[in-house]
């Protein structure tokens, strides 16, 4: 097998696995098909090696094998890329958001019986920790529990001026009826839907 | 694909549908009989009534537009009878499919007035719905065919971990937010007609009630956690309390014999230092 | 930014996401720490396109972008080293995806009148969880079901550009035909059928 097609097969492979391929793997899955050495594998990946010096990737040796990864100076374009498929919060985060949002100020008991589950402590302390969730008091009954409410943070984050220009919620019954109702908000602040909820 | 059925690898051979004593079952056999350790998986092979039915009208070259409806009927009740006789489970839609054959099977027997003429095929619908599935069947054999990656298709996957990327915190759209109060509300509603958010007392309030009494004590009485006056309600809310507290391992329940008297402890205490 | 250098960082970026990336989404990536315009980065996308045609990589052009992929001719080498996440799916799934497909948006119910059989959760858990298909909005019938249609990313899982990319549904004979058919049968019921044979 020639020098030049081993290489790019090798180079597809490499390109292809995101973990390590050891030099002997590859030897197995090359020579099944091939004549070929491990001493050609191990030279035509030095050979790739030389070919990446003025590319943005690079060929590194780890414990278990061959990987080609990202250079550093991808960093910027990659944490742009990577940042929009962050992973989404849980149904459970919004859900607990909205009890807050639309009922504060609420204590846990409040949106566990809301909800019909415990709250989980993660959960509330994303809330706080993103700073849209903070405790303004606590209820004067036994055992004394905190009370929630949302953040002029939280408010700035949806460009609110007001929890009374979220949308009134017996109005929504459609997504086409939502759409129309978050417009209002965002577009014409005039017209303010006072929740009767939130009071 | 003379038999209609996706081989995971297209160059392979027909599938057998089942394997009994080393002997290998390709297709139905003639005379309907199938060991029942090879029918379930036979049954597993299709995909509901209109794939069988399909499957004894290809099988014997017969036009689909022209089915026998007699012939086709007694097939496949035999088989499905056959089914019922070896208790195996068979879907609704099955039963629901040999009703519509028996019912297409009786009109066709009646006499040919000139009005019935002028009426549709009583097969019409059943010919209707067979080649509609049949298109899709087709097609998802097709689409099954079709390049699909990690299959025959490998796309590049360069590693990037090596890489310091700020960590980015996801992001909530107003809409989402909205939703999802809908959605707890109609949850909500669907517990208030059963009565549930009325209720005041809730099973996690009492679990610390519990876990109160029990402090620094060694063992205490099963029964002498409930406090009798309470309504029915209280006494269901200190049990749900026990068993939650149970299932967290937060506590202990002891039996010395049957019938004896119950001891609870918390395991809390036990394991203070 | 120098045509040599956009070429690397693109052939960098495209090999290190997971997804296939936009020229749009190129542009705005690379725009925000250098100068440079859509042309160029088209530019430097065929380029790269050319330096590939020797070697085992090649970039295709699926819904959701372009991205990089092992030519056929490594089929038989990847599919050795990565045969344990190789996919299966039932034909169950198939054939629900193929309704989805070819007639969305469609609802649970317009899928199983055509299958005949109740569709399994558990099929739609994994069309959705794949992020195959999602729910494009609700029927203004009764229950107001859900109605699926196919994403981008299912496009992309079979390199396809555009739904017109996949294979023609097949045709079913027209219900003109079909009651000639059936009259046909009629006609020639008393020799076809022996009485028999009816009971």
């Amino acid at each position: 097998m020639n020098k030049k097609a081993l290489k790019n097969i090798i180079e597809g492979i490499l390109l292809s696995s995101f973990e390590p391929i050891s030099a002997d793997k590859l030897y197995k899955v090359l020579s099944k098909h091939n004549q070929t050495t491990k001493a050609d594998i191990l030279n035509a990946i030095d050979e790739l090696k030389d070919d990446y010096s003025l590319k943005e990737i690079e060929i590194i040796n780890v414990a278990s094998g061959y990987r080609i990864q990202a250079k550093n100076t991808l960093t910027d374009y990659l944490s742009i890329i990577f940042s929009e498929r962050i992973p989404r919060y849980s149904r459970a985060l919004l859900e607990t958001l909205s009890i807050i949002t639309y009922r504060q100020p609420v204590t846990r008991g409040d949106i566990e019986s809301i909800r019909g589950v415990t709250v989980s402590t993660s959960i509330m302390k994303t809330l706080t920790d993103r700073n849209w969730v903070r405790i303004i008091g606590y209820r004067e009954v036994p055992g004394k529990p905190a009370m929630f409410a949302t953040t002029p943070e939280f408010l700035d984050y949806f460009g609110l001026e007001s929890l009374s220009q979220l949308p009134e919620l017996p109005q929504i019954k459609e997504p086409k009826n939502l759409d129309l109702a978050l417009d209002e908000t965002t577009d014409s602040k005039k017209t303010t839907i006072p929740p009767e909820s939130i009071n | 694909m003379d038999n209609g059925f996706i081989n995971n690898n297209p160059t392979q051979n027909e599938m057998p549908f089942a394997i009994v004593d080393g002997e290998s079952f390709t297709e139905l056999p003639q005379d309907l009989y199938i060991p029942p350790v090879a029918l379930k998986v036979f049954l597993d092979t299709f995909e509901g009534p209109l794939d069988l039915l399909l499957y004894l009208i290809r099988k014997q070259n017969l036009n689909i537009l022209d089915i026998p409806i007699a012939e086709i009927t007694k097939q496949y009740v035999d088989y499905i009878n056959l089914m019922s006789d070896l208790v195996l489970e068979l879907a609704g839609e099955y039963l629901l499919m040999a009703a519509m054959l028996a019912e297409i099977k009786s009109r066709m027997l009646l006499p040919l007035f000139e009005e019935i003429e002028e009426e549709d095929d009583p097969r019409a619908e059943l010919v209707r719905r067979l080649l509609e599935y049949e298109r899709f069947r087709t097609v998802s054999e097709s689409i099954n065919l079709l390049k699909r990656v990690d299959r025959d298709v490998f796309v590049s996957n360069v590693n990037s971990d090596n890489l310091a990327k700020p960590m980015e915190l996801p992001d909530i759209d107003l809409k989402d937010l909205v939703f999802s109060f809908q959605d707890v509300l109609k949850r909500a509603d669907m517990f208030s007609t059963l009565h549930f958010t009325k209720e005041p007392l809730s099973v996690r309030e009492r679990m610390g009630d519990v876990l109160e009494t029990l402090k620094n004590k060694e063992f205490v009485e099963f029964s002498s956690l409930f406090n009798l006056e309470e309504e029915k309600m209280g006494l269901v809310v200190t049990f749900l309390a026990i068993l939650e507290l149970m299932k967290e391992s937060l506590i202990e329940i002891v039996q010395a014999k049957s019938y004896g008297t119950i001891h609870i402890k918390a395991l809390l205490s036990s394991n203070k230092k």
